[in-house]
C-alpha cells in the first residue's frame, strides 16, 4: 500500500493530500463554498419573502403581530450565546485542549436545545390557533390599522415562517447531531492542532446557522411593530 | 498550526456586542420612524451578520481567497434579489391602453 | 414550390412586417457566421491537414487586436439587433389609444371571447379588417398563452391577472389560433382560428349573431345588481371612491403609496378590496371573490372603464396626478 | 512506451476486484465509471422517450399515443435528458476521471464526498424512475405552475424530490471541484498553465454551487405548495405564479452553461490536440468561461418575455442576454483560429470536435435571435425554441461529450476502438442531428407550438423529415455503445500517449495507476506546448538519465 510519493505515517492526513496545511486549506474553503451554497438556499426563500412582503405588506404586519417577540428576542440571545461557546469551543481545538473543547461543544448543544425547545412551543401555539398553513388554517385578525386582511395574504406569511424558521431549524438538529459527532471524536482524543478540520468547519457551519436567525427575527418578528 | 488563536476577549466583547444589537433592533422595532424602521433593522442585522463572520468565523484572518468566496455568494444574492425585483418594480408602467 | 412549401406563416396584421424583417436580419447575421465559421474550419482543417506523424503546429502568439475584433464586431451587431427587436417589442405592447377592446379567457381547453357588444364565441374570433384590436385575456384556471403566428402576436393568459395583446388585422381570413403555453392533456386541442373579416360583413356578423347587450350594458347591470352603487357614488355622502374616469390614473393609497388604477388594480380591488385602499376611505367594501366569474369581472371592469372622467371635487381625494 | 501497456500491470481497473471494490471505491476514476454506467442508462431511457416523441409526430393526428401519455413522455424526456444525463454528463465523467490527472493530483480534495455524490445522484435518480415507472409527471420539465400545484394528477413531488436530490450531488461535485482545483494543484502548475478543460470544469463548479441551491429550494417550495397550498406559487391562493418562472430559470438558465461549458472544455482539449499547436487566444478563452459563468446568472427572464413580466425588466434581460453571447463567440473564434498553421489529424474526436464548433454556432446564434425581444415574441414556446436548445445541448453538449469519450477512452478504458466505425458513426451523428432539429428551426417559425401532440397536416413534411433524422441519430448514438464495449474486451491494448498529445494525462499509462502518477510531476511550461517538454518526474528523469 505505500506509494513512493505519500506519506505513510501522519495520523489523520488524508493520502490525497501533501500536508496538513493543505489539507486544512480545503477543507476551509470546501466549508465556505458550502456555505455559499446555503446563502442561495435561503436566497430563494428570501427573495419569495421581499415580493410578497412588498405586495401584501397589511397582511404580513398583521401575520407579524400573532408571532412572540418575547420569544424570538430570547431565542436570539440563545442563539448568539451557542455562538460564542462555538467559537470558543474552535478556540479550545486551536490549542489542543480537549476539556474545554468537551465543555464548549457540550454548552452549544445546551443551548441550541434551548433555542429548539422555544421553537416547539411556539410552533404548538401557532397550531393551535390554526396558523399552520393547509386545510386548517383561519386568520380572522384585521390588520394593524384595522383594515380586513384576506386570509390567503397571511397565510403566505405565515408559509414563509414556517418554511423559513423550520428549515433554520433542520439545520440546527443537523447541526447537533454533528457536534454530538464532533464530542464522540473528541472524547477520543482525535483533535489536533494540527487537524481540527471538522471542528473548525462545524464552527463556520453553526455560526452561518445563527448568521440566518439574526435576518429571520427582524423579518418575521418586527413588522409594523410601532 | 499557522492558524490565527483569537484571545477570549475578542470573543466576549463581540458577543457582547451582538447582545446589544439584538435590544437595540427590538428597541427601534417599536419607535416609529416611518420607512426608516426597514433601513434601520436591516443595517443592524447586516452589521451583525458582520460582526460574525468576520470574528466568530475568522475572516478578519483568512485569506483572500474566503473573502472572494463570501463576496461571490453575497453579489449572486443580489443579483437574484435585484433582477427578480426590478421585474415587480416595473410591472404597473405600461398596462393601460393609450396612456 | 416555395408557395407549397411556406418558410414564413400567413402575413395578416400591421405588424408582422416589421416582425419578418428583425427575423430575417437575425437569419441573416446567423446564416452569415454559421457559413463563416463552417467555411473557414473546413478550410483549414483540409489546408493544414497533418503531412507526416511526428509534425506539429505553429503556435502563435494571441493577436490582441484580433481578439478585441471578434468581440467588438457581434456585439455592435448584437446589441443592434437588441434595439431593433425592443423597438417591435414595444410595438407590439402599445396599442392605439382607439383600440377596440375585447375579452378572453383561457379555461382548460377552450378559449372564451366576447365582444364590447356583447356577442359570445368559443375557439373562433370575428374581428373587422384594419381596425385595432385590444385583448384583455385572463385564464380561469392554469397559464394559456394566445398565439395567433399570422399576427406574430403572442401573450400568456394568467390566472388571476390580465395580460394584454393588440393586433390590427390587415387581411382577410381565417388563421389559424393556437395555446403555446403546455396547458395539460388537451393543451394541443386548444385552437381555433381568428376571422378577419370586412368591417361591413363584420356589422353584419355582429347582428346576426345578435346578443342582449354590451358589455357596458352588462357591467352596468352587474354594478347595480351587486349594489356596488349604493357606495360608489357620486354624490358627497359616497363611502367609496368614486369611480368616474379613475382607470389610468394614478391613486393614492391609505399608507401612501401610490398605485396606477389599471386592469390589475381593478381587478384585485373588486376580489380583495382591502389589499390597497384609497387613502380617506375606510376598508368596509366586501370581497367579491368567489361570487363572480372571470366574464362578469371583466364586464364590471369594462364598464367602470367607460364611466368618463367627471370633474368633481373628489377627484382631489383619488389622487393624484394626472396619468400620462 | 507500448512495452509498458502490453505487460500485465497494476492500474485502477485491476488493482481491486469485486462488486464490492467498486461501490465502496473512493479513486476517482472508477467513481467516474460508476456515473458512466448510471447516466448512460438514463440516457438510453430518454433516447427511447424522443423515439415516441418522433413517431407520434411523424403523422399530424394524434394517433400513437394518448395525449395524456404524450404528455408523460415528453416531460420524462427533458426530466431525464436534462437533470440525469446533460448535467452530470461531462463533468461527473469525464471532469472526475481527468481534472486530478491534469492537475497532477492522487485524487479529488474530498474522495468520500465523490462518492457520497454518486449515491445521491443514484438516489435521485431513483426517486426520478420510480416516478417513471408508475406512470410518471405530466408537466413538463419546467413544473410550471399552478398546473403542477393543482391540475395535474401525475407524480409531481416525487419526480420533484429527485430533481432536489440530484440537485445536492452536482452541487458536491462542483465544490470538490472548486477546492480540487484551488489546492491540488501540481507544483508549477499555475492558473495560467492549466488546461482550459479544467478552467471550464471550474467555471461550471461555480454556477452549479450558485445556482442548484435555487432550484432546490424551488422544488421544496413547489412540493409544499401541492400538499398543502401555501399561496407562494397558485393564484387560486394569493400567489404569483411568474415568481415560480424567476426562481426556476434564475437556476435552469445557468444550468445551459453546467451543461455547455464543459463540452467547451472538451472541444479546446481536442482542437489543440489533434492541430498539435496550442489554442489561440488562451487565457481569452480561459476568461471567457468564467464570463459565461457570471454573465449566464444574468439573463435568465430572457425566458419570460411573454410570461406577463414587466416589459422593462425585459429590455434589460434581453440586452443581458447578448452581453452572453461575446465569450461564447470569442471561444468559437480561437477555436477557429487554433486550427491555422497547425497540423490537423482527422481522427474521430476530431470529427466531433468539428461537428461540435459548428451545431454550437448555429445554437448560440439562433440563441441570440431568441433573446432579440421582437423575434422571442413570435417564437417564444415554438419548435423554434426546441431546435435551439437541442443545437446547443445535443449538438453542443452531447458532440463534446461523445468527442472527450473518444479522446479519452483509450486512456479510460486501455484499449483502442476501431477507427473506421467510430469516424462513420460521427459522420451519422452529424447527419442525422442537422436533419431531426433543423426542420424544426422552420416549423417554430411557422407557428408551430411545443409539447403539441397533434398538429395541423401542412406540417407534416418538416416533421417526418425530423423523425427520419432521428431514427438515423438513433443509429449514430447505437454505434459508439457497440465498438466502445467491444473494445474493451477485443480492443488493441493502448498507448499511454496514442494521439501524440500533450497533457499530463498522456504521461501516465493507459489506463492511469490508482494514484494516477508514480510521482508528483513538477510542470514548468505552458499548456498545450509541442515544442519542448514542460512535465517533470523528477525521479523518472533521474533514473532515465542514469540509463544513458
Amino acid at each position: 500500500m505505500s506509494d513512493s510519493h505519500g506519506h505513510d505515517s501522519l495520523p489523520g492526513l488524508a493520502h490525497q493530500f501533501d500536508s496538513y496545511e493543505q489539507q486544512r486549506e480545503s477543507a476551509s474553503l470546501g466549508m465556505w463554498a458550502f456555505i455559499v451554497q446555503e446563502v442561495m438556499f435561503f436566497g430563494g426563500l428570501f427573495v419569495t419573502y421581499l415580493v410578497y412582503r412588498r405586495e401584501y405588506a397589511a397582511a404580513f404586519a398583521a401575520g407579524s403581530h400573532h408571532l412572540d417577540v418575547k420569544l424570538g428576542a430570547f431565542n436570539t440571545a440563545v442563539l448568539i450565546a451557542s455562538s460564542l461557546t462555538m467559537a470558543l469551543a474552535v478556540r479550545a481545538a486551536q490549542l489542543g485542549k480537549k476539556k474545554p473543547l468537551i465543555g464548549f461543544l457540550v454548552g452549544t448543544i445546551l443551548l441550541g436545545s434551548v433555542f429548539l425547545g422555544v421553537k416547539t412551543v411556539e410552533y404548538s401555539h401557532k397550531w393551535h390557533e390554526h396558523h399552520v398553513p393547509g386545510p386548517h388554517f383561519a386568520f380572522e385578525s384585521t390588520g394593524v390599522h384595522g383594515e380586513p386582511i384576506d386570509p390567503h395574504n397571511a397565510q403566505i406569511f405565515f408559509s414563509l415562517y414556517f418554511a423559513m424558521t423550520g428549515l433554520h431549524a433542520l439545520h440546527m438538529i443537523v447541526g447537533i447531531a454533528i457536534l454530538l459527532w464532533l464530542i464522540f471524536h473528541a472524547a477520543r482524543g482525535r483533535f489536533t492542532p494540527d487537524n481540527y478540520n471538522y471542528v473548525e468547519g462545524t464552527g463556520l457551519y453553526w455560526h452561518f446557522v445563527d448568521i440566518i436567525w439574526i435576518f429571520l427575527f427582524p423579518l418575521l418578528y418586527l413588522i409594523g411593530r410601532h | 498550526m499557522s492558524a490565527h488563536v483569537s484571545p477570549v476577549r475578542t470573543y466576549v466583547v463581540i458577543f457582547l456586542a451582538l447582545m446589544a444589537g439584538t435590544a437595540l433592533t427590538v428597541w427601534a422595532a417599536f419607535q416609529d420612524l416611518g420607512a426608516l424602521n426597514n433601513v434601520v433593522m436591516l443595517t443592524i442585522a447586516v452589521v451583525k451578520a458582520t460582526l460574525v463572520v468576520m470574528y466568530f468565523m475568522h475572516v478578519r484572518h483568512s485569506s483572500r481567497l474566503t473573502t472572494m468566496t463570501i463576496l461571490a455568494g453575497i453579489f449572486f444574492l443580489l443579483i437574484l434579489f435585484s433582477l427578480t425585483l426590478a421585474d415587480y418594480a416595473t410591472r404597473d408602467w405600461l398596462t393601460v391602453a393609450g396612456h | 414550390m416555395l408557395k407549397n412549401f411556406p418558410l414564413l406563416p400567413p402575413s395578416a396584421s400591421t405588424l408582422s412586417g416589421d416582425v419578418d424583417a428583425v427575423y430575417l436580419f437575425g437569419v441573416a447575421v446567423a446564416a452569415f457566421f454559421s457559413v463563416l465559421i463552417f467555411c473557414a474550419v473546413l478550410f483549414l482543417a483540409v489546408r493544414f491537414r497533418r503531412r507526416s506523424p511526428d509534425e506539429h503546429g505553429t503556435p502563435e502568439r494571441a493577436l490582441i487586436w484580433l481578439e478585441i475584433a471578434w468581440s467588438v464586431i457581434p456585439l455592435v451587431i448584437m446589441l443592434g439587433m437588441f434595439g431593433w427587436g425592443a423597438k417591435v417589442f414595444f410595438d407590439l405592447h402599445r396599442p392605439p389609444s382607439n383600440a377596440t377592446e375585447y375579452f378572453v379567457v383561457g379555461k382548460q381547453w377552450m378559449w372564451k371571447f366576447q365582444h364590447p357588444t356583447g356577442n359570445r364565441e368559443i375557439n373562433e374570433l370575428h374581428v373587422p379588417m384594419g381596425a385595432p384590436v385590444r385583448l384583455t385575456m385572463t385564464s380561469e384556471d392554469v397559464i394559456h398563452s394566445f398565439y395567433v403566428p399570422a399576427f406574430r402576436s403572442k401573450s400568456d393568459v394568467i390566472p388571476g391577472r390580465y395580460s394584454s395583446l393588440w393586433f390590427q388585422a390587415t387581411r382577410t381570413g381565417t388563421f389559424p389560433l393556437f395555446c403555446a403555453e403546455y396547458c395539460g392533456a388537451e393543451h394541443s386541442r386548444m385552437i381555433g382560428h381568428v376571422v378577419v373579416m370586412e368591417p361591413r360583413d363584420y356589422e353584419a356578423w355582429l347582428v346576426r349573431g345578435a346578443s342582449a347587450q354590451t358589455v357596458v350594458a352588462s357591467g352596468a347591470d352587474l354594478f347595480g345588481a351587486l349594489s356596488c352603487n349604493t357606495c360608489h357614488r357620486t354624490d358627497s355622502a359616497a363611502r367609496a371612491p368614486q369611480l368616474a374616469g379613475v382607470y389610468g390614473r394614478e391613486v393614492t393609497l391609505a399608507d401612501g403609496a401610490k398605485v396606477k388604477a389599471d386592469d390589475n388594480y381593478l381587478r384585485e380591488s373588486i376580489l380583495n378590496p382591502a389589499a390597497k385602499v384609497v387613502a380617506g376611505y375606510q376598508p368596509v367594501m366586501p370581497t367579491f371573490k368567489g361570487q363572480i366569474s372571470e366574464e362578469q369581472l371583466l364586464q364590471l371592469l369594462n364598464y367602470i372603464k367607460s364611466m368618463a372622467a367627471a370633474p368633481t371635487p373628489q377627484q382631489a381625494i383619488l389622487g393624484g396626478t394626472e396619468a400620462r | 512506451m507500448s512495452a509498458e501497456a502490453v505487460s500485465p500491470r497494476t492500474n485502477y481497473l485491476n488493482a481491486e476486484y469485486g462488486v464490492s471494490s467498486w461501490l465502496f471505491t473512493r479513486d476517482h476514476k472508477r467513481i467516474a465509471l460508476l456515473y458512466l454506467g448510471t447516466i448512460t442508462v438514463f440516457f438510453a431511457l430518454g433516447g427511447l422517450m424522443a423515439t415516441l416523441i418522433r413517431l407520434e409526430l411523424a403523422t399530424p393526428a394524434g394517433d400513437l399515443l394518448q395525449p395524456d401519455t404524450y404528455n408523460r413522455v415528453f416531460t420524462m424526456h427533458g426530466v431525464l435528458m436534462i437533470f440525469l444525463f446533460l448535467i452530470p454528463g461531462i463533468p461527473a465523467v469525464l471532469g472526475n476521471f481527468l481534472i486530478p490527472i491534469m492537475i497532477g493530483a492522487k485524487d479529488l480534495a474530498f474522495p468520500k464526498l465523490n462518492l457520497a455524490s454518486w449515491y445521491i445522484f443514484t438516489a435521485g435518480g431513483l426517486f426520478i424512475l420510480w416516478s417513471l415507472l408508475n406512470g410518471g409527471v405530466d408537466t413538463g420539465w419546467t413544473f410550471y405552475t399552478p398546473y403542477s400545484t393543482s391540475f395535474s394528477n401525475t407524480h409531481v413531488i416525487a419526480t420533484g424530490l429527485g430533481v432536489f436530490i440530484t440537485g445536492f450531488a452536482s452541487i458536491l461535485t462542483g465544490l470538490n471541484f472548486i477546492v480540487t482545483i484551488h489546492r491540488m494543484r501540481a507544483p508549477g502548475l499555475t492558473w495560467f498553465r492549466l488546461p482550459l478543460f479544467v478552467w471550464a470544469h471550474y467555471a461550471t463548479s461555480i454556477i452549479q454551487v450558485l445556482g442548484t441551491p435555487v432550484i432546490a429550494i424551488t422544488v421544496l417550495l413547489l412540493a409544499l405548495e401541492r400538499m398543502f397550498h401555501l399561496g407562494i406559487f397558485d393564484p387560486a391562493y394569493g400567489g404569483d405564479p411568474v415568481l415560480f418562472q424567476h426562481l426556476f430559470w434564475f437556476y435552469s438558465h445557468p444550468a445551459v452553461y453546467i451543461m455547455v461549458l464543459p463540452a467547451m472544455g472538451v472541444a479546446s482539449e481536442i482542437f489543440a490536440a489533434f492541430a498539435r499547436k496550442r489554442i489561440f487566444g488562451y487565457r481569452f478563452v480561459a476568461f471567457s468561461s468564467l464570463a459565461i459563468a457570471v454573465l449566464g446568472f444574468l439573463v435568465w427572464a430572457h425566458h419570460l418575455f411573454v410570461a406577463g413580466i414587466s416589459v422593462y425588466a425585459a429590455t434589460v434581460f434581453s440586452v443581458l442576454s447578448m452581453l452572453v453571447a461575446v465569450p461564447s463567440a470569442i471561444k468559437v473564434f480561437n477555436w477557429t483560429a487554433t486550427l491555422y498553421e497547425g497540423s490537423i489529424s482527422w481522427e474521430t474526436p476530431m470529427l466531433y470536435g468539428l461537428g461540435f464548433i459548428g451545431l454550437f454556432t448555429i445554437g448560440g446564434l439562433t440563441g441570440v435571435m431568441l433573446a432579440t425581444l421582437g423575434i422571442d415574441v413570435h417564437v417564444h414556446d415554438t419548435y423554434f425554441v426546441v431546435a435551439h436548445f437541442h443545437y446547443v445541448m445535443v449538438g453542443g453538449t452531447i458532440m463534446g461529450y461523445l468527442g472527450g469519450l473518444h479522446y479519452w477512452w483509450p486512456k479510460i478504458s486501455g484499449k483502442l476502438y476501431p477507427a473506421f466505425w467510430s469516424k462513420l458513426s460521427a459522420l451519422i451523428v452529424f447527419i442525422g442531428f442537422n436533419l431531426t432539429f433543423f426542420p424544426q428551426f422552420l416549423l417554430g417559425y411557422l407557428g408551430m407550438p411545443r409539447r403539441y401532440h397533434s398538429y395541423p397536416p401542412e406540417w407534416q413534411v418538416l416533421n417526418v423529415l425530423s423523425s427520419a433524422g432521428a431514427s438515423i441519430l438513433a443509429v449514430g448514438y447505437l454505434m459508439p455503445l457497440v465498438y466502445f464495449v467491444w473494445s474493451m474486451r477485443y480492443g488493441k491494448p493502448a498507448p499511454a500517449n496514442p494521439w501524440g498529445a500533450v497533457g499530463l494525462e498522456w504521461e501516465t499509462p493507459s489506463p492511469p495507476p490508482t494514484e494516477n502518477f508514480p510521482e508528483t510531476p513538477v510542470v514548468v511550461g505552458e499548456a498545450y506546448d509541442y515544442t519542448q517538454r514542460n512535465y517533470r518526474f523528477p525521479l523518472r528523469d533521474r533514473h532515465e538519465v542514469a540509463n544513458v
